[in-house]
């Protein structure tokens, strides 16, 4: 099928956002546009966004779900922060997403559900497709469910079936008016449907119906093109961040030599991650779905213990959970990987909503001093590298690594570079050998590393506990000095691992008026408002911290060099409040708590504002 | 494991080199020892035993033995036995708890991993009060009790071990007493033995904080009238000249005495295998009318969590073949640039 | 409470203005329904209920019911509600929750309110699933589950939640189904009567995760055959033509047709205060051979946790006097400067 | 009872600690002999050390209890550094002692204890009573079981019976040595074994055969005395640490007209709050020992939703334990009082030991942004203030407090002046009455404090939760502009009690060359060292901060009216991070974390390093 009607028009990049009720589909639709997007060879950036309701009534606000993807012939690394077509498929997502609509933007509207019951439901008093409420937008306003019912008029299907496959008809409709073949979902269709002829059938009549139309709408002059983006050499997929960070954990054990144990309790966003390595069980992944956070935690240092690489993720309200057993992993120096997809607090706070809020918690969270490493994820695809440099630091250091990632990025798609395997390190462990007079507090000189005497191996024997140990023997002590220098070991097998990781080498300017500071998931929002303001000639550097702790070794004399220091975080300053106790530097915050990603606007204004003045 | 046929361990191989450290005349010393004892005759090397624990003076345990040991935090020893055992299903792992650890903060877990039916072993040392922290009541205190933190007396019902083990789906249930070392060895032998989660509460004397609570079933005068010993297939019979008997009457059980004839034939016989039974014996434990069982309360055979879980890793990799790192990153839609 | 007698109230006055949030078609609709019809005829004002819940789409509950809620975290709804019982014992406490709330991560506050034996009812939506996180298995789903998290077949055996209960000293046990509304109905009056903490277990069906989990115990075609309703002094008939029969052997049930002459007597009788019985009936939870029971299982009287603490009150008053806080402070040996 | 054949000689302030096996009674003959200078009108501070086992093995170096009481005509405010006699009742109390003892210093040790065993035990090569090992101090070893045995000769008792009266005979010396009288410690002889009068006259036998003993010891030239303490005009008694946080407790109640509810899970050192509140029934106060600590707090949280005052006490690992629920009543606006007697972590770490590393925990260890009141106690009597100031701010804010505390005040103990309960203030509540249209949000404009509304009230009826909620009504919401308005609202919840607390006013200089800046228990030992240098005319001033969230309103400035800012913490620098972080100010640490308290002469030299740079 291929355009013929209209004149095409080619753009930099384009940003939709699909909305509807939690029963219409918005998800799979927003998946499946992203798959032949990224066949198209654009770069991309997804962000899905739901209620904490399984599903809210229908029409409700409340209900709304929604998939947003902005795509580019540029690099890019944010959904976008304004939308050129809003797709809401009731008055409700209508409501709750108009505000992110460019002016002269494009409304695709699904005419049948704008009923007088919903538009009550919605707290709409008029129905705005037909005053001229949206006077400043380009409506494309259609009775889909009248459309679909037309295409599939000789299968005799239920009216509910129908209006179930009109996110089909939309996706049609958005597939053509942006030049995205149907192949690859009419594949899926085929797939998920095998079973259903019918619904096979149908799925993919309203698909083509929906492509088809376009070709009749006036308020569509040309169908846009989007050029490819230019890509570093490679094989390339669409990959989602929780995956990505499955992915890493996997390799980072096939690299190790060792297998996989994982255990979680179930919890929004870090659910999933539970849910894709028990799928892998031919890699020999054993996963424990725990009564809770603590029990999940504290079997995995049992089986790290034993020898596996042991993993747990959760989120915000699970980490507080973890915090005493996570003590524990500290005293007894066990490696283990402990994943905190983070969402908005506190407490219960906003389940399915953004936020990076637990920084402090990852630090501070445990009685005593207590450190652990601390590392976070920039982006859907970067969650692959951070899962496996995890590893790498607990394996190396026998150590407790904390990751940090978002509801964002846990949700969230981009397309990764698969890299070669066998150019992936090795990662060492210091499993011990067969022994006579082991002694599990016998370190290595470069990381401090105790050594992993694990059960079953002839002559390791020994005991490990919360207690304080003798720095020698690894015994029991209660004594005072000891104590000081076991904690001054504990801080210092941290600190060690500044030697091992690199530098900050800042994007953009080296020095001069702003270096914008940040982690984790505003990675994107952040670079691509250093490049637009250094396009205007401000001269503004960027670093993202991968680690957060110990902090990069340079980072101090690189804070230097600037006039001004910003740091964009999505809680009140928790990135901040270490950079200026630590290094006594007059840095500001650009602090957004809104259960939503930064934008990339918001954090222009501000590095303008500290460039100009 | 191939060592196993020709190993020879004796008590002493499983004596660290940790001064132990519970008062004097705490009954922890006489199971310290029975395992001592127990542990070289299993045909297990030593580096295959991994005892877990969790706080309590009796999770000091670990300490004390020459082989692996985790001494962990309040009341997680089951969850941290449970990462052991599925990574590592070879070990022989213990689990050493109290009634605060296990019962208290620990319940859930306790429950659980009774539920699940790791084949791992617990050994709960039961002295009805928190003894680390100096004498409070605990989760198996008679309610009256006065405690420091409960100087008119407490108002908690006790758990009954045995049934709440029970009642969580446990399939060894045992009861053995701190000086009965005898039969408390009998007992590590038939938990070690069982393919399951075993439990075995041992009634344990707290020298300093609660003297005497098991008096009535050690006192060598009085205790043929007070202990039931358990034993398969014979008929519960006691007494100091074993001439009581418990017969089931509708769907309770009562104590006959034996001296009319015939009757040694309404006894029950003590089935471990049936579950019914095991709630009747369990329902004993406070009742002062009756005797109190030790021995084998209740035992099930059923496939162990480790075991299915291995076997579906078996399972996978040899329908899927051995995970190929290339073919994941593959497994979705690429391309090319 | 001295507005007892003349408030009249109604179930609108127990609909709360928020909406509700449950997928079309779920279980939990029925259930409220019937709260909100019980809560007012039973004789309390409305501002002396408190309806307590964890997390969980169960534990939305609070909102919709027009009276004092606490939607609280995740598994410690009956913690809180602890608190409440003990601050105000007038309060009517009733604490909403889900399986995996109750006895996944709440399992240890489960018991222990059970075991205390506190004033106030537990109503557990148990739909095998958990709906909030989206389908993965809870511990009462049966073994062999495929669910997203188990997408090769769970390996854990589930609770038992009536037998659960009945081992951690639970004093009033019952079962009910979301669709038999007006059995429910009774069964909630029946919790609310109780003196002491009742627990009413409701299958639930969750419509998007887990829907027809209870299909063969609701389909009015089978569901005579498969449900055993018990009734206190009746005996345990169930059939279509009321023709089944459960009988006692040795300790054992079986289930015996009726159609011999006289064989009704030989039918167990339902005694609601027999544990051994309660015992029984909790077993047949995931036989297939035999029918569910649902009603009341066990009951039992005992004084609740806050009636004994609130008399050590009253008697520290009566003995010692209103606390001085003069006296309290020159309680030990002072001098003047 | 007089001391006639020495002279006298008056000191200013005198050290003593008396170690033994912890079956000798250690604790017991320091609060006899406390009790008795308490008495004697000196300023007196004790502290207390003891093993984490019950009993650890007879003889044994981890089996040592010790009692240590500083008495001085001075105020004083530490138990002192080093001291100037040592009761060392077995070879191992004299290993693990020795160090602290003055050059010059008296060691007492009895003999009989000193057998071949028992030195093998301790890791003595030679009987230090008898090699001169001990030369640089005054020996007095006295085979204390055969004095004790000859003064019970007739009685028939014992020899167990015999060893366990020797620390009478020990306190009987001291007592001598000291002039303290026995009155007291008779009494108390005679209550404790009232029903065993062959106890009672043992016991009584072997203290004054102790303290006649005093007068035929050649070493000892002199009684020496120490004159009345000037203290504020009032009626004192001394009082331990734990206790007066109880007595603070139940004051507050009283002035707020509310019960009590405490629950707590038995923990080392909180656990002693719940065995004094339990005892108070006639006060109403409902005490409830729970399965664990998350239920300790989450029943606290259903107990203050109906009305009462809510408190729990934990330390370190058990207030890891509660983070989660502590959001919740972040969330709720509840407000409740947490007690955290902070000891030696991280994890289990030495469980007896002191150490003040949780303040970050405090503040950080819950997810997302979930602020906190926190402030701590000074010495043992001030926790009496710490707590009554905790309620009060609860209850008047609508907001949870944790306190901190830690294991040197929860048993330690110093005059107490007993206050005037009716010139204490009431404490107000936010509690509703009756209404109509009840909206639980409705703020009070000063505090933000929303209101109270309690079941059981008529027309109260409302929900609360961990969801987000509306500003407005409290209904749950999932708006994003609201999110952050509610973030800000809990935090300026916060800020604003900074408006409700006196500002630091430094002791010492106003201005000059160094600044103390301390909290927590430290209080004494920085006092202490403060006033030294000052006597030295060094120009030094002192803040130690109840408050530590928020901060009071001067703080900042009154940093910057020194030279140097130097901040003792037994922790690696916690509060020192927070001073940098918010003031920028390149503020200094003393960090000690040796499971012990700061000592004056640690401060001290600091102080002169500083101010003499
Ligand atoms: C999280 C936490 N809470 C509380 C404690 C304090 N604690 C240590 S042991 C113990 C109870 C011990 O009782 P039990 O388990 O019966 O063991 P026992 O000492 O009687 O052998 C408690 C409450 C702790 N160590 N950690
Ligand atoms: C500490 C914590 N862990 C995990 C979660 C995520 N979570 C919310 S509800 C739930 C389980 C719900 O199952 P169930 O209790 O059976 O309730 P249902 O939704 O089936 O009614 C989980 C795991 C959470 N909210 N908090
Ligand atoms: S306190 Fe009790 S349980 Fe603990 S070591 Fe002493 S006697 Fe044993
Ligand atoms: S997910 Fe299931 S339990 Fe939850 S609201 Fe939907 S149908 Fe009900
Ligand atoms: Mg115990
Ligand atoms: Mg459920």
């Amino acid at each position: 099928m291929a355009n013929k009607s209209k004149s095409k028009k080619n753009v930099d990049r384009v940003v939709i956002r699909f909305t509807g009720d939690s029963g219409d589909g918005m998800q799979l639709t927003g998946s499946r546009f992203t798959e032949a997007t990224a066949i198209m060879g654009n770069d991309l950036a997804t962000y899905p966004d739901y209620p904490a309701e399984i599903r809210a009534p229908a029409g409700s606000l409340a209900g709304v779900s929604s998939f947003q993807i902005q795509f580019s012939s540029d690099n890019i690394g944010t959904p976008g922060d304004k939308l050129d077509v809003l797709v809401a498929m009731n008055p409700a997502a209508l409501k709750t997403n108009l505000a992110d609509l460019k002016t002269s933007g494009i409304i695709i509207a699904n005419k049948a559900n704008y009923t007088d019951k919903n538009l009550r439901l919605s707290g709409w008093e008029l129905n705005p497709l037909e005053d001229d409420f949206l006077r400043d937008y380009r409506v494309i306003a259609l009775d889909m469910t009248r459309l679909v019912s037309n295409a599939v008029e000789d299968m005799d299907l239920s009216l509910k079936l129908i209006s179930r496959s009109t996110n089909m008809f939309a996706l049609g409709l958005v597939s053509w008016m942006y030049d995205r073949t149907l192949d690859s979902t009419i594949n899926f269709i085929k797939d998920k449907f095998a079973k259903r002829p019918e619904l096979v059938e149908a799925n993919i009549r309203a698909l083509k119906a929906g492509y088809n139309y376009g070709d009749t709408i006036e308020e569509i002059q040309h169908v846009v093109t989007v050029s490819k983006a230019t890509f570093e050499p490679g094989v390339y997929r669409n990959i989602v961040g929780n995956q990505a960070l499955c992915f890493g954990l996997i390799t980072a054990a096939e690299k190790a030599g060792l297998d996989i144990y994982f255990s979680g309790y179930p919890i929004t966003p870090a659910s999933d991650i539970l849910h894709i390595l028990s799928g892998y069980k031919n890699f020999r992944i054993k996963t424990f779905q725990a009564e809770d956070e603590i029990a999940a935690i504290m079997s995995v240092i049992g089986a790290v213990f034993c020898g596996d690489l042991g993993i747990t993720a959760t989120s915000g309200p699970g980490m507080a959970l973890k915090g005493e057993s996570l003590g524990l992993a500290v005293a007894t120096e066990l490696p283990l990987v402990v994943l905190n997809i983070q969402r908005a607090g506190p407490s219960t706070g906003m389940p399915t909503k953004t936020e990076q809020a637990d920084l402090l918690q990852a630090l501070f969270g445990r009685n005593g001093e207590s450190p652990v490493v601390v590392i976070a994820a920039n982006s859907p695809a970067d969650c692959f590298s951070t899962a496996f440099e995890a590893c790498r630091i607990a394996l190396e250091h026998m150590i407790p690594v904390v990751v940090l990632s978002d509801a964002f990025l846990a949700h969230g798609s981009e397309p990764w570079l698969i890299p070669q395997t066998k150019s992936l390190p090795k990662i060492r462990t210091h499993l011990a050998g067969k022994s006579n007079g082991f002694n599990s507090f016998k370190r290595e000189e470069k990381t401090l590393a105790r050594q992993w005497g694990i059960p079953g191996t002839k002559g390791l024997e020994h005991r490990v506990g919360g207690l304080e140990k003798d720095i020698e023997t690894g015994d029991v002590s209660y004594d005072p000095i000891n104590h000081e220098k076991m904690m001054n070991l504990r801080q210092q097998k941290v600190d060690i691992i500044a030697n091992d990781i690199p530098p900050v080498d800042p994007f953009g300017d080296k020095n001069g008026k702003v270096l914008v500071v940040g982690w984790g998931s505003s990675f994107g929002a952040i670079r691509e408002a250093v490049n637009r303001s250094r396009k205007e000639n401000h001269s503004v550097g960027h670093v993202h911290l991968r680690h957060l702790n110990p902090f990069p070794l340079n980072l101090g004399e690189t804070l230097l060099k600037y006039q001004n220091i910003l740091v964009p975080e999505m809680n009140s300053g928790q990135l901040l409040l270490l950079l200026r106790g630590k290094f006594l530097i007059d840095a500001s915050g650009l602090n957004k708590v809104q259960g939503k990603p930064l934008g990339v606007d918001e954090v222009y204004d501000k590095i303008i504002e500290l460039a100009g003045a | 494991m191939s060592e196993v046929s020709t190993i020879t361990l004796s008590k002493k191989d499983f004596i660290s080199d940790q001064d132990v450290r519970w008062c004097p005349g705490c009954g922890d010393y006489a199971i310290l020892s029975q395992v001592q004892k127990v542990f070289p005759n299993l045909g297990i090397p030593k580096e295959n035993f991994l005892v877990v624990s969790g706080i309590g003076c009796s999770s000091r345990f670990p300490y004390y033995l020459d082989t692996f040991g985790f001494h962990s935090i309040h009341g997680r020893a089951p969850a941290l036995a449970t990462g052991a055992k599925i990574a590592n299903p070879d070990l022989s792992v213990w689990i050493v708890t109290g009634d605060g650890d296990s019962m208290s903060i620990g319940g859930n877990h306790f429950i659980h991993v009774l539920r699940r039916n790791f084949d791992l072993n617990i050994l709960l040392f039961n002295n009805q009060v928190y003894g680390l922290t100096k004498g409070q009541y605990s989760p198996t205190s008679e309610i009256g009790r006065i405690s420091n933190s409960t100087p008119f007396g407490s108002v908690d019902y006790p758990f009954n071990p045995p049934l709440l083990a029970l009642g969580a789906g446990g399939t060894f249930i045992a009861r053995g007493i701190d000086r009965e070392q005898k039969h408390l060895q009998g007992l590590l032998y038939e938990a070690y033995k069982h393919k399951g989660t075993s439990l075995v509460e041992i009634y344990q004397n707290c020298w300093v904080f609660n003297d005497g609570a098991f008096a009535s079933l050690t006192d060598r005068e009085i205790k043929m009238e007070t202990q039931l010993i358990l034993e398969n297939g014979k008929p519960m019979i006691f007494g100091r000249n074993q001439d009581k008997g418990l017969m089931l009457k509708g769907s309770k059980l009562e104590v006959i005495s034996l001296t009319k004839k015939n009757s040694i034939n309404e006894v029950m016989i003590h089935d471990e295998q049936n579950k019914i039974q095991g709630l009747l014996l369990s329902e004993l434990t406070y009742d002062k009318n009756y005797p109190t069982p030790i021995g084998v309360l209740y035992r099930e055979e059923k496939p162990t969590y480790e075991t299915m879980l291995h076997n579906q890793l078996a399972t996978a990799l040899k329908t899927r073949g051995k995970g190929n790192l290339d073919k994941l990153f593959n497994d979705s839609h690429t391309w090319k640039v």
